[in-house]
């Protein structure tokens, strides 16, 4: 049923910082996910081995992992998608703590979300009505490009601006932050462009597009990221950051 | 060393950029050394430029005249890329700087023999 | 003088912006003047005296040298990772070398 | 005590347990209240990357546009439930949902969708009298979980991520709630947090059937921890399933996932494994039918045995034309592709997968339980939909509960101190989740799917006194062997197998809570169907489930229907009786 009778070879990173790759056998399906080799593993040879998911349809970003050397979502790559003559070597996300296996600290990552100032803050309430707004506005257009972020940190490990300089705000956080700016409800947009002005600011972007590249979600950090070293850019010029 | 993670077009942009911004870093400062001899007068410059005649500083003159190419359309794409809205295709863009790049080096090459 | 990330960036920028044409016009001068093979004289004749080309190097000059330094600057802080005080005696230190090997190159061919 | 070497205690004012609508609605609304009370967030996964909230993709319930009432959104949700409803639970429902819709655009942030005028875009979702679904795109859990979830990090919340509550600890004498066991997952150490106020926000999660949509880490913990307190549960039999599960085979998560509602909406086919349209021998309305018709429709069919290679049944949709589709459904049509299948062109094997739980914990409507210092929101808390949960009543139910309990915590924790916990029970509550680490290792998995195969077959879409009995029976057996069942990994530290354990452990007992409660029901109603009572029953003497659990018994009592707002065959909507008319603006 489903299998195709072949074996997989997966090499599995095990241990913290300091582990290394261990090599297992699982079965190959026909309908068989990265996660799903990962869980199998887990249950059929080695019930200590950590990792994360929540969701298995893509909406969490929590399964993200290093196969063959990429960052991806597993939850919603298909094996055969990625196997190169049955092989599969699972890692987890580069420029992330690992705290055991496969599972990555990702508190600086969300830490970074919250100082690039990456959220709301609006001037109405909840008892006032809610804002009439186009949805052919450039801005609301420019805010729909980028929202549907699933905060996965691909295209965190994807930078290596971030491996180099451990200190920059990263992708992800750059282009959230790019949507606020377009959101014609927000009041805090000064205090925000201020906060990715500084030395781990957007314009340590290079330009890389590993980001836009990996994004499982098809978004282009590269192009809000570009934005907002726009306005930094005007910003300074008028001495304002 | 070439991480997978890094196969992609843009990734390799980048780093010719920055080795070709790195290389002309470097070669700066003794271009001007080289046009700077000209005040100790003619003949020593003309003495410094005859290394010029030699195939070989012919070729590395030609690989500088590539990378400065290179640079120039390279860094036009990046401001282009931060300064303009943006446009897909940026894969595109690199792989032509990058020939056309190619193309003013050999017109180099051909006019100094 | 101590300026942002954000300062750097714009001179960066600002600078390649400079650069960019005046690296044209000399790119196509070298395709056309190596034709003949290098001399000192031909250089010099075109250059000696010349208003428009003191201006045109001078710029060059200054441009290049900001825009370098900061480069170089990049390049130590992220692959060298350089930090501080190192980081800003380098890019100063190629700045101010570039700009006074620069001035002295551009002093020998124009005057 | 024997454990302390492994023992860390925590103190704090209010601590919440989950990090959906429910829990990260509660952080911000308790700070908001009282900015001077420490609030701790502690949550089996990352804050706000776990849990279902994030998965809505269909859209939020709220009377908000032009022509449509709180009285219509409040009609809908009770005939829809089948007049099982707490009715008070259900206006302050959609009473709320006004006012947290546009808190959630104006304060937290979320962009929904507009119309081309610019104003709030309301979508059509099945069973509801008016298009009143506020949504952003497909993809809604994610914009509501991550705007709020943004606020939250940037609020003086103490996080404590990865953190499994084990078990709620009373005082000693059981008079009030002192605070929650928990492990930390990361390290394996065990903490208690000492808290003037709780609130469950687990978010219930039916993942004991063989098929299930909610995420992974949902396993019925916090049901299970409110069970073992002795507190009751109600609606417990009501399991809603969803038609259209993907169905891949065995050993793949992707099983079980929800292909949208829209497909059907849209005119999508379903079919035998003969590809023959059977959908409308059970029901005018065909594929358009509700969920629980539709479910059975389908279990029915799958029942004669016409299935395919997995055992279930299609989906079609290229009569549509593919490239129609492909523009209409982007986001399934690419979910599919990428796990294999051809959503737009070819045919997807579906199966009904369970979805959401409408049962749980009884509450008042300013989220309190009876036990003092515990309060309960989302899908822990029962009585908000009755017998059947409206599309979109989901994430309205736990945003605006979450919210209310915030403040209602707020409120009691300011007025109250710290309680001494009942530490025999801190310590027994330890031993037991310990329990597999001294057992000889055996085979979890197949536990597992025998758990699933019970839930499925006995205790499922269509339901039998005989059938509930014997399910009662294999669950019991079940239990036996999981507690013979220990661990082949012995260390504590992100151990996903003992978690495992963990998960199942809850299951099963949440799981003989479900059939117990179905067996006591005799009749149907909305998602509980009994093929020996198939009448609905009469309305006016309509009465819910309690069940609660009596030492290592179960108990089953019945409890009259208050219908304090409206009466069957009342209708607070003139000129109507009971249903609101469909009618449809657009
Ligand atoms: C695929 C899918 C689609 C849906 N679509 C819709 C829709 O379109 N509209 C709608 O209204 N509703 C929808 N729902 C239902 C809706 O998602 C839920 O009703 C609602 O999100 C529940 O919110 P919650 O806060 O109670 O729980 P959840 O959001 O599920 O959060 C539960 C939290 O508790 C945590 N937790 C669990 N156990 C423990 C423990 N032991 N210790 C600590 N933390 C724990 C979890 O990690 C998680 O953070 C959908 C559900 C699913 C599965
Ligand atoms: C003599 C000339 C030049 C020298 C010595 C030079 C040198 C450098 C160096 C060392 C860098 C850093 C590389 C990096 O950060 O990766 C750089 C970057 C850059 N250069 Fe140049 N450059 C020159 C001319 C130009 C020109 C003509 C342009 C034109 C348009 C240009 C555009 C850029 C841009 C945009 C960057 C930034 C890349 C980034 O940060 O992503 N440069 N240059
Ligand atoms: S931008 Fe894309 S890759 Fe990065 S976190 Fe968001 S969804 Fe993931
Ligand atoms: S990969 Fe990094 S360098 Fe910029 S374009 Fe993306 S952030
Ligand atoms: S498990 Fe949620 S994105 Fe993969």
């Amino acid at each position: 049923m489903g299998a195709d009778g072949g074996n997989l070879s997966v090499r599995i990173w095990k241990g913290g910082a300091g582990g290394r790759l261990i090599e297992f056998e699982a079965p190959q399906r026909a309908n068989q996910t990265v996660l799903d080799v990962v869980t199998w593993v887990q249950r059929h040879r080695d019930p200590g081995l950590a990792y994360r998911f929540a969701c298995r349809v893509g909406m969490c970003g929590s399964c993200a992992m290093t196969v063959n050397g990429k960052p991806r979502w597993t939850c919603r790559t298909h094996v055969a998608k990625v196997a190169q003559d049955s092989r599969l070597t699972i890692e987890p996300l580069r420029n992330l703590p690992i705290v055991k296996d496969l599972a990555c600290d990702m508190t600086v990552f969300f830490e970074k979300w919250r100082d690039a100032r990456g959220r709301f803050e609006g001037r109405a309430t909840r008892y006032d009505d809610i804002e009439c707004i186009a949805p052919e506005t450039p801005a609301r257009q420019a805010v729909d490009a980028g929202i549907e972020c699933i905060n996965c940190a691909v295209c965190y490990a994807a930078c290596d601006v971030v491996a180099w300089k451990p200190d920059y705000l990263g992708p992800a956080a750059l282009n959230r932050v790019w949507t606020l700016q377009n959101d014609t409800r927000d009041a805090a947009q000064a205090e925000r462009l201020a906060a990715v002005a500084g030395e781990a600011g957007c314009h340590n972007c290079h330009s890389q597009q590993g980001c836009t590249t990996h994004c499982p979600m098809s978004l282009n950090p590269t192009a809000s990221i570009a934005g907002l070293k726009r306005a930094v850019f005007m910003a300074a010029l008028r001495g304002e950051v | 060393m070439i991480r997978p993670h890094r196969h992609q077009p843009l990734w390799w942009a980048f780093a010719l950029h920055r080795l070709s911004g790195l290389a002309l870093a470097v070669f700066l400062p003794l271009h001007f050394l080289v046009l700077g001899s000209a005040l100790n007068g003619e003949a020593v410059f003309d003495g410094v430029l005859a290394w010029s005649d030699f195939g070989l500083v012919k070729l590395a003159e030609m690989g500088l005249v590539f990378l400065l190419a290179l640079h120039l359309l390279g860094g036009l794409r990046l401001l282009a890329l931060e300064f303009l809205p943006w446009r897909d295709g940026q894969a595109t863009l690199a792989a032509v700087a990058g020939s056309a790049s190619a193309v003013i080096a050999f017109a180099f090459l051909f006019n100094a023999i | 003088m101590n300026l942002t990330s954000a300062q750097l960036y714009v001179l960066q920028r600002l600078s390649a912006a400079v650069l960019a044409p005046l690296v044209l016009v000399h790119l196509g001068l070298i395709v056309y003047a190596i034709q003949d093979g290098l001399s000192a004289a031909e250089i010099l004749s075109r250059t000696r005296g010349s208003f428009v080309w003191a201006g045109f190097y001078s710029a060059f000059v200054i441009a290049a040298a900001i825009h370098a330094a900061i480069g170089l600057r990049s390049i130590a802080a992220e692959n060298l990772a350089w930090r501080g005080a190192r980081l800003d005696a380098l890019t100063y230190g190629a700045a101010l070398l570039l700009m006074t090997l620069g001035a002295r190159a551009v002093a020998a061919v124009v005057l | 005590m024997q454990y302390e070497a492994m023992l860390e205690y925590h103190d704090t004012d209010i601590l919440i347990l989950g990090s959906g609508g429910a829990g990260l609605f509660a952080a911000l609304h308790a700070g908001q209240t009282n900015p001077g009370l420490k609030v701790t967030l502690a949550v089996k996964g990352l804050i706000g990357k776990s849990g279902c909230t994030r998965m809505v993709q269909g859209g939020y319930n709220v009377a908000l546009l032009p022509g449509d009432s709180v009285e219509r959104h409040f009609m809908d949700t009770i005939v829809g439930g089948k007049w099982l409803p707490n009715q008070d639970l259900a206006w302050r429902l959609c009473q709320t949902a006004v006012e947290r819709v546009r808190e959630l655009e104006n304060e937290v942030g979320c962009f929904f969708d507009r119309k081309a005028d610019g104003t709030l875009h309301g979508k059509a979702f099945a069973g509801q009298s008016f298009d009143r679904t506020v949504h952003k795109g497909d993809l809604t859990g994610i914009e509501i979980i991550n705007r709020l979830m943004e606020q939250v990090w940037a609020r003086p919340v103490t996080r404590m991520e990865e953190h499994r509550a084990l078990a709620l600890i009373p005082t000693a004498d059981g008079a009030a709630l002192a605070g929650v066991l928990l492990v930390d997952m990361r390290s394996g150490v065990f903490r208690f947090v000492r808290a003037k106020a709780v609130l469950l926000a687990t978010g219930g999660g039916p993942t004991m059937y063989r098929y299930h949509t909610p995420s992974g880490d949902k396993s019925m913990d916090g049901l299970a921890m409110a069970l073992r307190i002795g507190l009751p549960l109600r609606d417990m039999e009501m399991v809603q399933f969803h038609p259209t599960g993907l169905l891949a085979g065995t050993e793949t998560r992707m099983t079980g996932t929800v292909l949208e509602e829209g497909l059907r909406g849209a005119g999508g086919y379903l079919l035998d494994a003969e590809h023959r349209r059977f959908m409308l021998d059970y029901d005018p309305q065909g594929e358009r039918a509700t969920r629980d018709v539709v479910s059975r429709a389908m279990y029915a069919e799958m029942r004669k045995g016409r299935t395919t290679e997995n055992g279930g049944l299609f989906i079609q949709m290229s009569h549509l034309g593919p490239d129609k589709v492909r523009r209409g459904f982007k986001g399934m049509v690419e979910r599919c592709a990428d796990c294999g299948f051809d959503l737009a062109g070819g045919l997807v094997e579906v199966v009904p997968t369970a979805h959401y739980l409408m049962g749980g914990l009884i509450c008042d409507t300013e989220t309190l339980t009876e036990l003092p210092g515990l309060f309960v929101a989302g899908e822990d808390a029962g009585g908000v939909h009755g017998a059947n949960r409206l599309g979109g009543n989901g994430v309205a139910n736990s945003t605006v509960f979450g919210g209310i309990a915030g403040e209602a915590m707020a409120d009691f924790a300011a007025k109250e101190n710290l309680r001494e916990p009942d530490e025999a029970l801190i310590e027994a509550e330890i031993a037991r989740a310990l329990h597999p680490f001294d057992k000889p290792a055996g085979d979890l998995n197949a536990l597992r799917e025998r758990l699933l195969d019970v839930m499925w077959e006995d205790v499922g879409v269509m339901r039998t006194a005989e059938g509930l009995q014997r399910g009662i029976a294999r669950l019991a057996d079940l239990e036996a062997e999981l507690l013979k069942t220990g661990l082949a990994d012995r260390d504590r530290v992100f151990n996903l197998t003992w978690h495992d354990w963990l998960n199942l452990r809850s299951l099963v007992e949440v799981s003989e809570a479900i059939a117990r409660a179905a067996l006591a029901r005799e009749n149907s109603r909305g998602a509980h169907y009994r093929e020996d009572f198939p009448e609905a029953g009469d309305l006016e003497s309509s009465s819910f489930t309690l069940v609660s659990r009596v030492g290592e018994s179960i108990s089953v009592e019945q409890a009259p229907v208050d219908f304090t707002i409206v009466k069957p065959g009342e209708s607070l909507i003139d000129d109507e009786a009971g249903a609101p008319e469909a009618i449809s603006v657009q």
